[in-house]
């Protein structure tokens, strides 16, 4: 446990001392819940297609393949005709891209910024390396199964998949979301402890709160 | 009656009989001494009742039995009457205060102090120049006897410094009996006579040699006053002998050698009237200046007693200009200095060091420092002390004849003699402490207290004379000022009981008075007494006794309702002083507010001297006229009224360029200190802006029309308070600059000269005392939670003070203008008013000064309740409930202002169409319309309130399972935060405005006044270099004196 | 190069010259003489910039006790030369001096290699912070003996089903079907 | 002018037609901007998804009471702005709630959803939310002024404050416009206008690359859709000011559409040639070369 979030002993403008204990005073120490649709089915629909149309991908590129996603905001490719765009807050994007090999010390970094986002939330595993590891298969920082860690809705072969490929790969996404299927956010929550075990398995300095809302 | 010349006698017996005393039997001895001098204290006493109970003529007392010419006389009159008492009272109560030293000292001690109050009488009583010298001489020996035998060392014998002083004296000396004895030799030969009427009647001028003669005698006698710069004898004895007999060196020989002075004057004739004015402004301002500089005590009385005998001698200077009222002048200024300087030098015998900050030591004695504020507002001629009778009456006459380079000199000096009695009250105030008591002996005690007793007295005695000269009333008759001062009475209740009684006394008087004010006044009168009742709610939160609070709060306010009172001049001046005095205790109190404290009161008193100045041109030698009639001051001297009143006016409002003490006054004030001062004292300024401009309207000086000035000055200082407010750290001081901003904007609005410029800045009056009090507590209490002012320290309070961010939150809505709030009327009325404004490049400097008040408001809000919390503060808790019970009334007022701007402003709207009858508004139903616009404050709120409430519900119905969430909760580039205090964006918090602006906020005005301090400190150290402690140089200086009197006087 | 390292020889126990290209060169010498032929390197010599100081195992050499190899290269700007000195060091227990003051950057380069060799440089600025790893519990992992395969099946789930071949022959077989 | 309950459908109708060719006129701007990069660009109901989208958003959080206010804030200070001005000269039903107040009060009504938005971003706590309002802040500090004495001339030029009659007396023909009867104070009240739209080269307020989008980091889900509302209203709010004092206002709704877009475009075209500036940088820019002309316009007048 790093010092700042240690327990410490602090004394108030009028003299008296107290104990701060960051974890539980700077942290919400709730965990995710299921979140159920909308009651009415052509609600839920009518969101889903919200949602398949306006996929905002948060811009973290966490490995090598994040240089395949730049191409498509150029006019080559142009993502944003699909309704794809990029945001810069984990709080307003939907869709997180692992973009290749992710090492434990991105993981963490990674899943923070996974339980920020707002539910529905989609993830994306970007070739191989998130699949099995990749080149990196026998490296002794990097994890080799990205679904063992978040919830992924698709991944995306390849090392490294094209710009088209994702394309391709975004709208298959789309057609999970528009059926419903996209449902990783509420997975992640019912398997939370399954989730936190991998994670903390691998993540040896364990520094935040379970859930980082 | 006793025949007068029973004084001499009374206090010769008693010598003798102390010389056939048991030499051992001190005790009786000493009853003797003072059996004689209370004897002649007592015939004094008697004299005095008869002249001026009974109304008897001066009587003449021939020693010999023979007329004048051949023998010699004493008379007795009024002055005569006055002056012994003066005299033998301050010989009497030495004399107590000097028992351990008589004692010890013996007989012989006691006999030369008597023959000294014996001689300071004769000097008095005597009308035969032979006779003067005689006593003079006598003076002379006893004084140094008095020095040699008494010093502060409680008997012991005479330390080395007093020794020398002594020696020194007695040199000097030598040359003054030389001049004098040559002088009444050449005059005798000249005029056959030694009787000073005999002398006045043969014209000694004409006479051959007469002219030198003259001369030599009146340079003798004047250099008893210790005259700069022949005066560096006189300030050695002040500094090493012992208090008492400074006191009586001080006040008592003084006033004989004035009355001394007084007389050879009347030998001199007119011819040398303007010698002595040169004579004793040049002492009083060069007293007054190296004064600055010192830190010893007892010099620092020296230098003063120096000047103030100088001032008195300027007087005397002036009498054919003067006329009947200059013993009513000289008289005012010369007991008030005397019973302030003894009273202080008997002070200064309760303590053991000498430094000025040493006096901090009194501060255990409440009744002392009630004494000392006593004294220093009688030297420095505050009301309602015979000092500030005195000073009204010279300034008005010197005005009238023209003799403005004396009345600027007299002004000068007497601010810088506040500066450095101010500065003392401070360091005796604030600095800390020795542990040692003050020892608090009756017989020392007690001369002091009947000083103080003294002073009050002469100050009702002063009101009576001035009210039956002038026809006014006795200003400590006045209820508001009896109100506040019978608060020092009740000074040992509990704090809570007394401030029940101020704020009933406030509300009783605005009960009983509301019906007497036009609706202009009205609004300052519900602000000052409401609205100060309101502020004193807060003091509830203040537990213990509060020793000093209540008199120095009430005396401010009854100041401010004096003023909204006052018909003439003379009672709006005093009741500005009043409150300036006040407001300056009230500031003082603060923990670390001395220096802006200090720096208040000498821009306010030299305000103050500016507001005199101006009503003395205006009054053209009138003792005081009627404020409305302000508007039928002729022309040459109109402009010249206005900008004398005007600059005074905005030392209160804090104009740019007198605006520097402002921030450091309001944010070193206690909690519900502030919140007074910057609330409503600033309001005083704005009042006396009103009332000269709605007298005095448009005023050209030089073809530059003074309203267009005011309206740059008071636009500047919108654009500067607002950027300075916008790069402080500490939030008061933020307030504070804010503040500045706000009265550039009132100010504006009164510049404009237009009636919806005027409607704008009783919105911005109105508006001001809200928010501004408002925040003030509200952030005060914040302080008081948190212990700091330093905004980068706070942040994230909203959830643990949410009363306080609702009044913060409130007010910054109010003060940025913003719809639907309060705020936005004084901006519609402003809108309205510059559309038929003369000018408007000014406007460019205001619309600038609009926006930035933004930035400063949203960092108020956003440093305290916003961002991160820290660890320290996690348990703080809401502001006392007294601090914030007047704040939710606060806001409950401004937004019922908010929502009904008419019931405040539909009368004075209506009122001001009598002044500017254009382009006032109509009031119709909810709508407010101008000739340009219309405004309806109602739908606004209505409006608003429906659309906010709206989309508040529809958020609430979408987004009701939000997810609370803590602080460390943020996305933060998927990284987490490492400390609240690394987390809270808020030091410096406009870095790139700065870049941009910063150059705008240069401290050149706080550089200006700094080096002006500085050159005054430097030319009063250099100056006092003159002063070497050699007695040869002493003796030079006499003699340099004489020459340069000689050369300039054109004799 | 062959001047710099007569005269640096006639000063130091140098090793013999490994020279790389004409301007690069290496050589080795006593730990104690390190720091003094730096010093002559940067001060005399013009050498001012440590372009990077990295570490070798030499566990599979099984020199005895003389198995951390530590490469201080310099470069010389102005005539555009670089030469690296090496120090052959124990591999258990290792410490080394610090050289953070005669280049601030070195600090960076001895934490990196504290974590990922476990030198230990005492004295160095932050050496103990963690640099790249966070919450490493094994050996540091560019050690030799550090097996990092059997770490990564011990610690991360592989997935099944994955097939690993040689890429040559892997990719002849793609390329060129049963010409193998 | 006085209210009538008639009123409040008619400006719920015309609030209607602002959303929604907000909407598509964000979409559409943002289409153009692609064609000139030579992409397709978002589609022309992207804005629409959007927003049903982040309305869809199932959980969402709050740092507190400002937080979830703020956009509250925002938004009635967008509807506000719009309803208190008159969109359609000479229609009783588009004059909305112009009847509470004049210029003057849509003037700082726009401060209103600012100041809201500032407390509610200023107390998630997020470094980035105060970054971004200290920049903001400062510059619209600048920015305002030209706008401020460019309004000030107009009001001087038509002597009223109310908008409808600075609309009237524009009426009857292009050169009557103040754009060609007092051209100074319209150059002044546009370069202000480049200030007020966060586009380039004024956009370091939201720097996404350096500080994340500013002000409004840690918003998302239904308070961002409705700070996406506000986003279609507040701009054309802003230009119908501009429009009315400046540009003959709008007698008919096609007219009203061109002239907003076209208003609009200035900002967009600008945006598109020049980099960004730093606050002080643009700050010096407004004060070199805006003011100047503001001040020059309220001289001539």
């Amino acid at each position: 446990m790093k010092p700042e979030l240690l327990k410490r002993m602090v004394k108030g403008p009028d003299g008296v001392e107290f104990e701060v204990e960051p974890m539980r005073d700077y942290y919400c120490d709730a965990p995710p819940t299921v979140q159920h649709g909308a009651y009415i089915k052509i609600v839920e629909d009518f969101f889903n297609w919200a949602r398949a149309e306006s996929l905002w991908i948060l811009g973290f590129g966490t490995g090598c393949g994040a240089i395949e996603m730049r191409p498509l905001m150029t006019p080559r490719f142009d993502a944003y005709r699909y309704g794809i765009q990029w945001r810069p807050t984990p709080r307003q994007a939907n869709l997180l891209v692992i973009s290749g090999y992710l090492s434990t010390k991105t993981l963490k970094r990674a899943i923070r910024a996974y339980e920020q986002m707002q539910s529905p939330k989609y993830v994306v595993g970007l070739g191989s390396c998130t699949i099995n590891g990749g080149m990196y298969w026998d490296s002794y920082n990097t994890i080799k199964c990205l679904d063992q860690y978040m919830p992924v809705d698709l991944y995306i072969t390849g090392c490294m998949p094209r710009p088209e490929a994702l394309l391709a790969g975004f709208e298959d996404l789309k057609k999970l979301i528009r059926a419903g299927k996209a449902e990783g956010a509420n997975q992640y929550a019912e398997r939370f402890d399954w989730y936190k075990a991998n994670q903390k398995q691998v993540i040896h300095d364990w520094d935040m709160p379970d859930y980082n809302w | 009656m006793v025949s007068p010349l029973y004084l001499i006698v009374l206090a010769l017996a008693a010598a003798f009989l102390l010389g056939l005393l048991n030499p051992e039997r001190r005790g009786r001895a000493y009853a003797v001494t003072l059996v004689a001098l209370a004897g002649m204290t007592l015939i004094s006493a008697d004299w005095l009742w008869a002249f001026t109970m009974e109304g008897i003529d001066p009587v003449d007392v021939y020693t010999a039995g023979a007329e004048p010419p051949f023998a010699i006389n004493l008379r007795m009159g009024l002055a005569e009457a006055a002056l012994t008492l003066l005299v033998n009272l301050t010989g009497l109560l030495s004399a107590l205060y000097l028992k351990d030293v008589l004692l010890a000292g013996g007989r012989r001690t006691m006999a030369v102090l008597l023959i000294s109050v014996m001689a300071l009488v004769g000097i008095i009583l005597t009308r035969d120049l032979f006779n003067l010298f005689v006593f003079f001489e006598l003076v002379v020996i006893s004084s140094a006897g008095l020095v040699l035998l008494a010093n502060d060392k409680d008997g012991g014998p005479a330390s080395g410094l007093s020794l020398s002083a002594g020696f020194k004296y007695l040199i000097v000396s030598q040359f003054i009996s030389a001049f004098l004895l040559l002088g009444i030799i050449f005059a005798y030969h000249a005029t056959g006579t030694l009787n000073i009427d005999g002398m006045a009647n043969a014209s000694l001028g004409l006479a051959t040699g007469g002219t030198i003669a003259f001369f030599l005698m009146f340079m003798a006698i004047v250099a008893e006053l210790k005259p700069f710069p022949a005066n560096g004898w006189a300030l050695d004895i002040y500094e090493s002998a012992h208090p008492a007999f400074s006191a009586i060196f001080s006040a008592a020989t003084g006033a004989a050698a004035l009355y001394a002075v007084d007389k050879l004057l009347l030998i001199g004739g007119a011819e040398w009237l303007p010698i002595a004015t040169g004579i004793g402004i040049v002492t009083f301002i060069a007293a007054n200046l190296f004064a600055l500089p010192q830190t010893h005590d007892r010099r620092l009385l020296g230098y003063s007693s120096i000047a103030q005998t100088g001032l008195v001698l300027v007087v005397l200077g002036q009498r054919d200009l003067l006329g009947d009222s200059t013993p009513f002048i000289a008289f005012g200024l010369l007991i008030s200095h005397a019973v302030a300087k003894a009273g202080l030098f008997w002070l200064s015998g309760l303590l053991k060091n000498r430094q000025l900050a040493d006096w901090a030591a009194l501060r255990q004695r409440p009744l002392l420092v009630f004494a000392f504020v006593t004294f220093t507002a009688m030297l420095t001629g505050l009301p309602p002390f015979p000092g500030f009778y005195a000073k009204w009456e010279l300034v008005h006459q010197l005005a009238g004849a023209g003799q403005f380079t004396l009345l600027g000199l007299i002004l000068l000096g007497a601010l810088i003699e506040a500066g450095y009695l101010f500065r003392w009250f401070g360091y005796l105030m604030k600095r800390e402490a020795p542990v040692e008591t003050v020892p608090c002996t009756g017989h020392k005690v007690g001369p002091v207290l009947v000083a103080v007793a003294a002073g009050w007295a002469l100050a009702y005695l002063w009101g009576d004379l001035a009210g039956g000269l002038f026809g006014r009333d006795n200003l400590l008759l006045a209820l508001p000022l009896l109100f506040a001062l019978s608060f020092l009475l009740l000074d040992w209740l509990p704090a809570w009981i007394k401030n029940s009684l101020a704020i009933a006394g406030m509300v009783a008087f605005f009960l009983l008075t509301w019906g007497e004010y036009d609706p202009l006044r009205l609004i300052f009168a519900i602000i000052f007494l409401i609205g100060g009742a309101l502020t004193l709610l807060a003091s509830y939160s203040v537990h213990g006794r509060r020793i000093g609070f209540y008199p120095a709060a009430m005396l401010m306010y009854a100041g401010m309702v004096m003023l909204i009172r006052a018909t003439t001049s003379f009672d709006f001046f005093a009741a500005w002083e009043l409150l300036t005095v006040g407001s300056y205790f009230l500031i003082l109190r603060g923990k670390h507010s001395e220096p802006h404290a200090l720096s208040y009161i000498l821009f306010s008193l030299g305000g103050a001297f500016l507001i005199l100045a101006g009503f003395a041109l205006a009054a053209a030698g009138a003792p005081q006229f009627d404020l409305a009639s302000l508007a039928q001051v002729a022309a040459p001297a109109a402009p010249w009224v206005f900008v004398l009143l005007a600059v005074g006016f905005m030392t209160k409002t804090a104009a740019i360029g007198l605006h520097i003490w402002l921030p450091g006054a309001h944010a070193e004030a206690e909690t519900d200190v502030s919140p007074m001062v910057s609330g409503i004292l600033l309001k005083a300024g704005l009042y006396g802006m009103m009332v000269l401009l709605l007298a005095m309207g448009k005023q050209q000086l030089y073809g530059v029309e003074l309203t267009h000035v005011l309206l740059w000055i008071a636009a500047l200082t919108a654009l500067i308070g607002n950027l300075m407010a916008v790069f402080q750290e500490d939030a008061k001081r933020l307030l504070a600059y804010s503040s500045i901003g706000q009265m550039g904007y009132a100010l504006f609005g009164l510049a404009l000269m237009n009636h919806l410029g005027w409607l704008m800045a009783l919105v911005f009056v109105i508006n001001h005392y809200i928010y501004k009090s408002m925040l003030f507590l509200a952030v005060g209490g914040v302080a008081k939670r948190t212990g700091t002012r330093e905004m980068y320290k706070m942040g994230g309070l909203i959830r643990l003070m949410p009363l306080s961010f609702i009044a913060v939150l409130i007010g910054i809505i109010a003060v940025s203008g913003v719809p639907p709030l309060s705020g936005f009327g004084g901006r519609w009325v402003f809108y309205n008013a510059i559309m038929s404004a003369e000018y408007r490049l000014p406007m460019v400097v205001l619309f600038m000064a609009g926006p930035i008040a933004f930035l400063y408001l949203f960092r108020l809000i956003y440093t305290i309740f916003l961002g991160q919390l820290k660890d320290e503060l996690r348990r703080v808790k809401e502001a006392p409930f007294w601090i914030v019970l007047p704040q939710m009334i606060y806001v409950a007022l401004l937004l019922v202002f908010a929502v009904v701007p008419g019931l405040a402003l539909r009368h004075v709207d209506a009122y001001l169409n009598q002044f500017f009858p254009e382009g006032g508004l109509h009031w119709g139903g909810g709508t407010i319309i101008s000739d340009y616009g219309y405004w309806n404050p109602v739908a606004i709120m209505i409006i608003v309130g429906v659309i906010f409430t709206t989309v508040f519900a529809l958020l609430l119905i979408v987004n009701r399972k939000a997810q609370m969430v803590k602080q460390f909760n943020i996305v933060f580039s998927a990284e987490r935060p490492f400390r609240p205090e690394t987390t809270h964006y808020a030091w410096n918090f406009y870095a790139p405005y700065r870049k941009a602006m910063g150059f705008l906020t240069q401290p050149f005005v706080t550089r200006f006044w700094d080096t002006l301090a500085d050159l005054l400190h430097t030319a009063g150290d250099l100056g006092r270099r003159l002063y070497d402690g050699n007695g040869q140089s002493y003796g030079f200086h006499f003699l340099a004196f004489v020459v340069i009197v000689f050369f300039v006087g054109g004799i | 190069m062959h001047a710099l390292y007569d005269r640096l020889k006639a000063l130091f126990p140098l090793g013999e010259l490994t020279e790389q290209r004409a301007n690069l060169a290496f050589a080795t010498l006593p730990v104690e003489y390190l720091r003094p032929a730096l010093l002559h390197l940067r001060d005399q010599e013009g050498y001012t910039h440590l372009v990077l100081l990295t570490a070798v195992d030499w566990l599979e050499d099984g020199q005895e006790n003389c198995q951390f190899q530590l490469t201080y290269l310099l470069n010389n700007r102005a005539e555009n030369l670089d030469i690296g000195l090496r120090v052959m060091l124990p591999r258990e227990g290792t410490t080394m001096a610090s050289i953070h003051d005669l280049w601030p950057t070195a600090a960076t380069y001895q934490r990196e290699l504290r974590e990922m060799f476990g030198i230990d440089f005492p004295d160095s600025p932050g050496v103990y912070e963690e640099f790249i790893l966070e919450g490493w519990n094994d050996i540091p992992p560019y050690r030799r003996d550090f097996d990092t395969l059997k770490y990564a099946n011990d610690s991360y789930a592989q997935r099944a089903g994955r097939e690993t071949r040689d890429p040559e022959t892997h990719m002849k077989e793609q390329l060129y079907p049963g010409k193998s | 002018m006085d209210f009538e309950w008639i009123k409040i459908p008619y400006a719920l109708l015309t609030l209607f037609i602002v959303v929604n060719f907000g909407m598509l006129l964000g979409a559409f701007i943002q289409k153009i901007g692609a064609r000139v990069g030579r992409r397709h660009g978002i589609p022309i109901w992207q804005n629409y998804a959007d927003l049903i989208k982040n309305f869809g958003l199932r959980t969402s959080i709050t740092h507190g009471v400002m937080f979830y206010l703020g956009p509250v804030f925002r938004l009635t200070g967008g509807i506000g702005l719009l309803l208190f001005v008159p969109t359609i000269y000479g229609s009783e039903m588009f004059s909305n709630l112009s009847f509470s107040g004049d210029l003057i009060l849509a003037l700082y009504f726009v401060f209103f959803g600012t100041l809201g938005m500032a407390l509610g971003a200023g107390e998630s706590g997020h470094p980035h939310a105060a970054i971004g309002i200290s920049r903001g802040l400062s510059q619209v500090s600048m920015a305002e002024l030209p706008f401020a004495l460019a309004v000030f001339a107009v009001a001087l030029q038509y002597q009223t404050l109310s908008v409808t009659d600075i609309v009237a007396a524009q009426q009857g023909g292009i050169a009557n416009w103040t754009l060609f009867t007092n051209p100074v104070a319209v150059a002044a009240a546009m370069l202000g206008f480049l200030g007020s739209m966060m586009r380039p080269p004024f956009d370091v307020v939201i720097a996404p690359q350096e500080i994340p989008i500013g002000p409004p980091t840690e918003y998302h889900s239904s308070y961002l859709a409705l700070m996406q509302t506000n986003r279609a209203i507040f701009p054309i709010a802003k230009i119908v000011i501009y429009m009315n004092l400046f540009f003959g206002g709008a007698a008919s709704w096609p007219v009203f559409f061109l002239k907003v877009f076209l208003i609009y475009m200035v900002s967009v075209i600008v945006g598109v040639v020049f980099p960004r500036f730093r606050v002080e940088q643009s700050i010096r820019w407004f004060l070199v070369w805006a003011v100047p002309l503001g001040v020059l316009s309220i001289v001539l007048v």
